[in-house]
């Protein structure tokens, strides 16, 4: 609850400060303040008061993912003024916007009601839908916010009429009433048919498969930090949305749901992974990666009572792996019109140090030791062995070895071509940023029990 | 009676709705829509929910509908330019709406339970005068107190969204 | 002592090897031969005394350097058993390895790489010192592999030649075919008796063990294989002609002498198992018996010199298995060394009139060759006469036994043995009388040049021509020195033929069937004066022996362009379809993915029809399918 | 001093060339390799001497994974391989020069590093972790610091990487199953994992297909001869000489004691398909135009045999089977080193524009001929030891498998030496062919010193490895 | 008034607002002109907005007409960001046919 308030404060706070001209004051302050929040957020980490009519819990749950959160949006912020170098002006709305963005974002782990979990994802997709057309001259930004507004508009309502439906058959937002009601046996029939309405909406917003279409038009047209944003931080806030929502809801789903949840799962990591493979942009082609790695996440959904940790894990390697290859792409594209592959060519001689950073993000993300990547998608194929999936498992293996297909395209692009172009000079944040990810990716690989045992 | 307001007020409700989608013109498209609204905002009051009809009138026909034609006007868009479409998009739009309504009805047909008159719940208290309204909606303990306030954060960005968007380029830009 | 000698014995050759690698080149090519020479003739005194010590004390010496392998079950040491067998093998080898190391000198004086042909000759006798002596199978296959390996640098010693680099090659391999059987065989008396030693498998036999004969047929039929590979019989022989690609010196040493006896000399070794196997020893008598046969056949029409002696060495290899077969192995022993005597003699007689025609190998263009050649015609003579088996002659005798043998066992054989001899009497008697008399048919140049070869290479040949003749008296018939020094190596005491009339009569047919050969050779080539003509004019089946029955050419078309076919085949096709296999995965994957962005027209409606799709086919499933 | 210092020096090593700058990197590099080889040689003395040189430490709680580091004679025999082969084959290099030499030695300690922690685990996951760790330098060394046209280079070096990790990856679905029945990565543990012979096949299977990819078995070698021939010739001697090593070890390690009864089930199909293998490699290897490719089908050829070996499960298999990696591991780096040297000085792989080298180098040709006649296992050389054992086990399950596996000493004689007459012997050429230098000449003396030393005494060898393998047996025959 | 529910059952309601929030479906699927999609998503919206106030009455609690609130401010947000959004298409290439905008995809 006091993360949410402090976050929302700090974004004011942000806004204020343009009012009274401290600009270069934001993102410091903005970032020292969010670190400080994080501190917070992790000391009462396993506190789960719930007051305030349990709008929202602080939970086991809540809490690690609330942390990774802020983590991210740290990341985020500090790449924020490098990448706005031309627009200062507005920096402290794109500033704040991601702030309030992760008030919205926190709401969606740590809700209690499904008033606040509806307030959050809205807050959390009007931040989106605005910031992925922030870029207001070029019309690639203008088209990817019109079709994400348009398209996610569109999934909300969905979202809203399951949670009617929800509420008709419960009578009550409450989650905890849900949960218990859900466990009774006498629950009306439409509480499922709310529950699905509610899942497809959330299958929307984390880009699962046949619900994918809008990600790579509106990641490639989107400014790249924005693309970041989505592809990191609200992927994973979907997630664990959907994640919890299940874990509520999932003892009344019918058994054909577990078939129509692999059978989702498949085609996402699917998809995604085949598309990739003949795209030239990289944005365009780092959305489909995301794609199936949606797949991948949705795998735990198959075991919700035991594999809340691997998610947390998974989320974390993949969103970590996902900023450090973004603050690399942020460098190579700036003032390029695009984000073909042929901007990286020559990287490894021109900048090795980030070509470096970008070819361990890829590795982690195509899942090679030590990189957490790899951890991440050895302990959900655990757990799915475990639970008797072992189609699944093969698939999702065959789909690995896919993956490795395009993003070695990317590394191959870095180190046997020749560059194009002299090297630019590398803001500082950029690289500190790419280098604290990858070094976090490869700790919580050296160390998975760290994260793996928050949730157990 | 009722029913038969029921009856109108659907209709009319569904016809606006349908009038909405298939007039050329945009202007005359809000006005139906206004008008759907409006039987809406009948049914609400048909359930004695006042406030919420009023609610809804100000905030819908008021305000959103007002903001849309606002733009419309801005925009000098009520001409009928849209583009003939061609036979598939109609085709396509056509079959998911009878699929997806086909199968929504036939799901709630299949698992609604059949009620009569006297399964419905009747706690015989007030539920839904402003009064109770307001309580449930403002209070901190045993209310929506907290998405209460965590709305203005919704306005609040979009708000800001739209200053964002609509904020003129300095003069370094580009 | 025994163990230092030995070492001796087996490391001389093998210093003067190293020392003519790496020193060779910087000593003078005197010093590189003589060095070369003298190593053998060390390890030859040492031979000798051994001899002398076994035939005191008649005890084998066993000799365990250290532990080599360990196979399943049991250990194989590095060790070596010096028994009567390899003591007589040591003897007649490192003998005519000096001598052919003398004559070597001179006779490749000229040559640039003189200290790698020592070289190489001196390895050869090292390994052919360890063939000999090993005491297991394993050592044995050390020194038969690593005569190969010589056989295959020597024959190709001439590099820059791709054809005699062919001719190597084949040797190596066909040898290697041969090889594999051995192997196998190894395998199998590893498997049978649980041991590759010679000794425990002699004393498990002797001592009754019971074995599987079916396996044990197995085991010497492959043990066979790897014989008839080294001593080239059928159908593993056509290497051996090939190899006279080689220095003359190395004809005579391992292609005539030593190392193509090595198949001998490991039957007679396995005796006691041969002798198990009766249908083996069956084959291998009707081998050797047509091997014998094809080659003399062959060897009558061939023209070049030392093809023929090359066939005739075929010829009298398939006579000594023949022997084998018929399980007389000290015969065949004996046909050995009488046969390293004269072919040795033989061959470097030829090596003589070759280094005299300074280089020449073809017949018709010699002749008259013994007015300027006398030591060189006479030493020929002597060995021709007993190869032919002429009475008093080496070769008679230990012919003679074999044709006996053969008589008594089976008469058919006997008849295919006896015809080959006739045939070896009349093609090395018209080999003599091409070479050594009438006129001289070559071009005035080499006229000029005509010498008497310098007494380093004329020594060998008198030497050589001497045992020629005495040789044979060491089994002399009924009172055989021979037959009773190898009585230890058997275990089945051979039921001797008394000399009786049958023997007489044998002898006299056989000695009127080499007359015969000899007197059809002299009315054709001395009465007649004829002189085979050139390539072309040869029809009929004259043409069919001159080209060797076409086996070679058939070998290629059967075994050596179908494997090429294969190989051409498995490259182009094969791989091209694995690989395109594992491509075409990758390929279609790709394919599906540019076929998918179709899919992604960029249409909102199109995306939101999906959706609604989606949903509608998700909430169907669910709740209506049910 | 436990088995886990070996692998910080390799790492430590990999770090402080990369550190020391292009010039000094290559000197750094072997040093800490000769420093690996000396730790491995001390540790072979404190394992003879009976103590205990493995690690074992909790890393992950849940699921439980160790770090689990151990060794036996058989993973001693195989680091020391590892150890012996590094500091020749970074020695080896230094007749040529590579660009940002420095990241080059740094991969190379890096691989090796990885190779030798995946001898040394004891714990399936972390044996996994290494297993893929020591892919990722080679598709470094072989993509930046190739040979030919980088576009096919790429094609074929993508094709190898993915290729292998997708194999690997079964493995790992082999390894997780395992868990989820056993609760433990841990070897010993693994192991008691009750399992029908159904589920064993599967498992089985899952790392046969790693293996099979890596080792290669046909028919998943097709990655094999282009990425032999695109790599640098450093790249493939570590390949060729220790990383295929890596997977016949595995079998030896995981693969039989996982599934012992999947593995006698379906005896004869893996020997026998391994066999063929036998056959196929040396009959392509007679139709190949390009000196690495060729050997890289001989070493398909070979390792075939090895495979075969292994499957056999007897413990003459498994015995000639280690001698073999170890024989070849030395005679294929020599082989293809001898290669380097040619196209160092004639910059051609083209066996067709070879020939005539005898006459103006000698020595090289002496040094070439041995490691040739090691190639096809003459007596004497260590890779006879091997083969003959080898072919012994064959020969104890079925005489026609031996013949059929045998006749690799007919065909390995066979396009050996026609390669060696071709590019060797005949009329001088007219290019100018320098003899060996001392670098180039002290690489090949030690690796013939010691195929011929081990040819002659292989014992120490034998009496390293056979009690451990012994000890396997014991093990695959459990049930 | 729950005589109302009784009176007309709330099965009938529940298939008017299904219809609805189709019609709105429809409407988005129809119509290229992002404004009338607009007011088709509101169509949509509004069928759960009285969906809500029907369940309200069904459990006679008023924790649904709250949330009916609540999306309406949800409502009018997005209505506010996208026009925000529409304007800017507008001002690029004067036109708000969302089939203009297909320069992403593939």
């Amino acid at each position: 609850m006091y993360t949410l308030i402090a976050i929302a404060v700090l974004g004011v706070l942000c806004l204020l400060a343009e009012i009274f001209n401290v600009r270069k004051a934001i993102v410091p302050v903005t970032i020292i303040g969010l670190l400080a929040i994080l501190g917070l957020t992790a000391t009462g980490l396993n506190d789960s008061a719930d007051s305030y009519n349990n709008m929202i819990v602080s939970d086991n749950f809540s809490t690690p993912f609330s942390c990774l959160f802020i983590l991210l949006t740290v990341f985020l912020i500090a790449l924020t003024p490098s990448f706005h170098q031309k627009e200062v002006h507005k920096i402290s709305d794109f500033v704040s916007i991601k702030l309030f963005l992760l008030t919205g974002a926190v709401a969606m782990v740590a809700f209690g009601n499904l008033a606040m979990f509806f307030l959050g994802i809205e807050i959390l997709s009007i931040s989106l839908y605005v910031l992925a057309a922030s870029n207001r001259l070029s019309l690639k930004s203008n088209e990817a916010g019109m079709k994400y507004f348009l398209m996610g508009a569109f999934a909300s309502g969905f979202i809203l009429f399951g949670i009617a439906l929800i509420y008709g058959a419960i009578g009550s937002f409450d989650m905890a009433v849900i949960q218990e009601a859900g466990t009774s046996a006498d629950v009306e029939d439409w509480f499922y048919i709310g529950a699905i309405l509610l899942s497809i909406g959330m299958l929307f917003k984390i880009a699962a498969a046949p619900f994918h279409f809008w990600a790579p038009d509106v990641y490639e047209g989107s400014p790249a930090l924005t693309t970041a944003l989505m592809s990191t931080l609200a992927k994973v806030v979907a997630m664990a949305a959907f994640f919890k929502l299940v874990s509520a809801m999932n003892v009344n789903l019918p058994d054909s749901s577990q078939t129509a949840l692999m059978v989702i799962s498949i085609l996402s990591m699917t998809i995604g992974n085949i598309m990739a493979l003949k795209q030239n942009n990289v944005k365009r082609m780092l959305a489909f990666s995301g794609i199936s790695h949606a797949g991948f996440m949705l795998m735990t959904l198959l075991a919700v009572s035991t594999s809340a940790g691997i998610l947390l894990y998974y989320a974390s390697a993949y969103a970590l792996a996902g900023i450090a290859a973004f603050s690399v792409l942020l460098y190579v594209t700036k003032d390029k019109d695009n984000e073909d592959i042929f901007n990286f060519n020559g990287l490894g001689k021109t900048n090795p140090l980030l070509a470096a950073i970008l070819t361990g993000a890829l590795l982690s993300m195509a899942g090679i030791p030590i990189f957490s990547g790899f951890f991440a998608k050895v302990f959900l194929f655990g757990q799915m062995l475990n639970a008797g999936h072992i189609i699944l498992v093969i698939v999702a293996v065959v789909n690995s070895i896919i993956s490795v297909g395009y993003y070695f395209k990317l590394i191959l692009a870095m180190y046997t071509k020749e560059a194009t172009e002299a090297a630019k000079p590398v803001p500082f944040v950029y690289t500190a940023v790419a280098t604290v990810a990858i070094v976090l990716n490869i700790a919580i690989g050296l160390y998975p029990s760290f994260l793996l045992d928050l949730l157990v | 009676m009722l029913t038969t307001v029921f009856y109108i007020l659907s209709a009319i409700t569904l016809a606006s709705a349908f009038l909405t989608i298939f007039t050329k013109n945009p202007i005359h498209s809000a006005i139906y829509l206004v008008i759907c609204f409006f039987s809406i905002a009948g049914h609400y009051l048909l359930f004695n929910a006042q406030f919420l009809a009023v609610v809804h009138i100000i905030v819908y026909s008021g305000a959103i509908m007002i903001l849309l034609l606002f733009t419309i006007m801005l925009m000098n868009l009520n001409k009928e330019d849209e583009k003939h479409k061609s036979g598939l998009t109609i085709l396509a739009a056509v079959a998911s709406f009878c699929l997806v309504a086909y199968v929504l009805l036939a799901a709630f047909i299949k698992s609604m339970p059949i009620l009569e008159k006297g399964d419905y719940y009747v706690s015989g208290e007030d539920y839904q005068s402003i009064k109770v309204l307001g309580q449930v909606l403002l209070d901190e303990k045993n209310g929506f107190m907290i998405p209460f306030e965590f709305a203005s954060v919704l306005l609040l960005v979009s708000m800001i969204g739209a200053v964002l968007l609509s904020k003129k380029e300095e003069k370094i830009s580009l | 002592m025994e163990t230092s000698l030995l070492l001796f014995l087996l490391l001389a050759p093998f210093a003067g090897f190293l020392f003519n690698v790496f020193f060779g080149k910087k000593v003078s090519r005197n010093v590189s031969g003589t060095i070369g020479t003298i190593a053998v003739a060390i390890s030859f005194g040492i031979a000798l005394n051994f001899f002398f010590q076994i035939n005191s004390t008649k005890k084998p010496i066993l000799i365990e350097l250290f532990h080599w392998m360990t196979l399943g079950n049991f250990n194989v040491g590095f060790s070596f058993l010096l028994d009567q067998l390899s003591i007589l093998w040591l003897l007649f080898v490192t003998g005519i390895g000096t001598l052919i190391h003398i004559y070597s000198i001179s006779y490749m004086h000229d040559d640039e790489n003189l200290h790698k042909f020592f070289a190489y000759l001196n390895l050869f006798i090292f390994f052919m010192i360890t063939l000999v002596t090993g005491s297991n199978l394993l050592i044995m296959f050390i020194g038969w592999e690593g005569v190969g390996l010589c056989s295959y640098l020597l024959i190709g010693f001439w590099y820059k030649n791709q054809e005699y680099n062919d001719a190597a090659k084949k040797a190596f391999i066909m040898n290697r075919i041969g090889d594999l059987g051995f192997l196998i065989g190894i395998f199998t008396l590893g498997y049978l008796f649980s041991s590759v030693d010679f000794t425990t498998i002699k004393t498990a036999v002797a001592s009754g063990q019971t074995v599987d004969l079916g396996w044990l047929g197995f085991g010497t039929f492959c043990l066979f294989i790897g014989a008839s590979g080294k001593s080239a019989q059928i159908p593993l022989y056509t290497w051996l002609p090939d190899a006279m690609a080689g220095p003359t010196p190395v004809s005579a040493l391992i292609h005539a002498a030593t190392m193509v006896t090595a198949g001998i000399f490991m039957i007679t070794r396995l005796n006691f198992l041969f002798d198990l196997t009766p249908n083996i020893q069956m084959i291998i008598a009707v081998i050797g018996a047509i091997t014998s046969l094809v080659a003399a056949f062959i060897a009558l029409v061939q023209n070049d010199i030392k093809k023929v002696l090359a066939y005739s060495t075929v010829s009298q290899l398939g006579l000594m298995f023949l022997a084998l077969g018929l399980g007389a192995y000290e015969i065949a022993v004996f046909h050995v060394i009488t046969h390293a005597f004269f072919k040795a003699c033989l061959f470097l007689g030829s090596g003589s009139v070759i280094h005299a025609m300074h280089g020449e190998q073809d017949m018709r263009k010699m002749g008259g060759l013994r007015k300027y050649m006398k030591v060189t015609y006479i030493t020929f003579l002597i060995a021709t006469l007993a190869i032919s088996g002429i009475p008093i002659f080496a070769g008679f005798f230990s012919k003679d036994e074999i044709l006996m043998v053969a008589f008594h066992e089976n008469k058919a054989l006997w008849v295919i043995a006896s015809l080959a001899s006739i045939m070896t009497a009349f093609y090395m008697f018209r080999l003599l009388y091409l070479t050594f008399f009438k006129e001289f048919r070559g071009t005035d140049e080499q006229r000029h040049h005509l010498h008497e070869s310098p007494s380093l290479i004329t020594f060998p040949l008198i030497v050589l021509a001497i045992l020629s003749t005495v040789g044979g008296f060491i089994s002399f018939p009924g009172h055989s020195w021979l037959n009773e020094y190898l009585k230890p190596i058997f275990i089945r005491a051979r039921e001797e033929h008394h000399v009786d009339t049958t023997t007489f009569m044998l002898m006299g047919v056989a000695v009127v069937g080499a007359l015969i050969g000899i007197g059809i050779a002299y009315s054709n080539y001395i009465k007649k004066s004829q002189v085979p003509g050139a390539d072309n004019e040869i029809t009929g089946f004259s043409k069919v022996l001159y080209n060797k029955f076409y086996v070679d050419e058939i070998y290629m078309a059967v075994i050596v362009r179908p494997i090429y076919a294969i190989a051409s085949f498995s490259k182009n096709f094969i791989e091209t379809a694995l690989s395109g296999f594992i491509f075409g995965l990758g390929k279609v994957t790709n394919m599906v993915g540019t076929q998918g962005r179709v899919l992604q027209n960029g249409s909102v409606g199109f995306y939101l029809f999906v959706f609604v799709i989606g949903t509608a086919s998700i909430i169907a499933y669910l709740f209506l399918a049910q | 001093m436990d088995v886990s210092f070996l692998l910080i020096i390799l790492l430590v090593g990999a770090i402080a060339t990369f550190l020391s700058g292009d010039k000094w990197a290559s000197k750094i590099a072997l040093l800490f390799s000769l420093a690996a080889f000396g730790v491995s040689v001390y540790l072979l003395n404190l394992y003879n001497a009976g103590q205990n040189i493995n690690l074992i430490k909790q890393w992950v709680t849940i699921p439980k994974i160790y770090i689990a580091l151990g060794a036996d004679g058989l993973t001693m025999a195989m680091v020391l391989l590892t150890t012996a082969l590094t500091p020749l084959i970074i020695f080896s290099s230094f007749g040529n020069s590579y660009a940002k030499s420095k990241n080059f030695y740094a991969l190379i300690l890096f691989m090796v590093f990885a190779m030798v922690g995946t001898f040394l685990s004891a714990d399936g996951f972390l044996y996994y972790i290494f297993w893929e760790l020591s892919l990722i330098p080679i598709y470094f060394i072989a993509l930046i610091w190739g040979n030919g046209n980088p576009q096919s280079r790429k094609k074929a070096v993508v094709k190898f990487f993915i290729y292998t990790f997708a194999g690997s990856l079964f493995m790992l679905v082999s390894f997780i199953y395992l868990y989820q029945i056993t609760g433990s990565f841990l070897l010993s543990d693994l192991i008691r994992a009750q399992l029908s012979t159904q589920e064993q096949f599967w498992i089985f299977l899952g790392f046969f297909l790693a293996y099979a990819i890596k080792i290669p078995l046909i028919p998943f070698h097709t990655w094999q001869a282009k990425v032999y021939q695109k790599a640098p010739a450093v790249g493939t001697m570590l390949l060729s000489g220790i990383m295929l090593k890596m997977a016949l070890y595995s079998i030896i390690r995981w693969q039989l004691p996982l599934a012992p009864l999947a593995a006698k089930e379906y005896l004869y199909y893996f020997v026998g398909l391994s066999v063929a293998g036998v056959i196929y490699g040396s009959i392509v290897a007679l139709k190949q135009k390009d000196i690495k490719k060729l050997l890289a089908y001989s070493s398909l050829a070979h390792v075939g045999l090895i495979a075969a070996g292994c499957y056999t499960m007897t413990l003459d298999g498994l015995r000639g089977a280690t001698l073999q990696m170890i024989a070849h591991g030395f005679g294929v780096v020599g082989l293809f080193f001898a290669a380097e040297i040619i196209s160092r000085r004639y910059t051609t792989g083209k066996i067709s524009e070879m020939g005539g080298i005898r006459i103006q180098s000698p020595k090289f040709t002496s040094m070439f001929m041995i490691l040739v006649l090691a190639s096809v296992a003459l007596p004497g050389t260590f890779n006879f030891v091997g083969e003959f054992e080898l072919l012994y086990s064959l020969a104890q399950k079925s005489v026609t498998i031996c013949i059929i596996g045998g006749t690799t000493i007919i065909l390995g004689a066979f396009y050996m030496l026609r390669m060696f007459q071709k590019v060797m012997l005949g009329e001088k050429n007219e290019k100018f062919f320098a003899d060996v230098n001392f670098n180039e000449g002290l690489v090949m003396v030690i690796i013939i010193g010691v195929l011929l030393f081990f040819g002659l005494y292989p014992k120490p060898i034998i009496d390293l490895i056979t009690p451990s393998l012994e000890e396997a047996i014991k093990v695959i025959n459990r049930i | 008034m729950q005589s109302v529910l009784q009176e007309i059952g709330i099965n009938n309601y529940i298939y008017l607002s299904t219809i609805l929030f189709c019609i709105g479906i429809f409407g988005v699927l129809f119509r290229r002109n992002a404004i009338i999609m607009f007011m088709s998503i509101e169509i949509m919206l509004n069928a759960v907005n009285l969906l809500l106030v029907v369940f309200s009455t069904y459990h006679q609690d008023a924790a649904g007409q709250v949330f009916v609130f609540f999306s309406m401010a949800v409502a009018a947000a997005e209505v506010a960001v996208g026009l925000a959004i529409l304007v800017g298409i507008y001002r690029n290439i004067h036109s708000i046919d969302i089939d203009k905008l297909k320069n992403l995809k593939g």
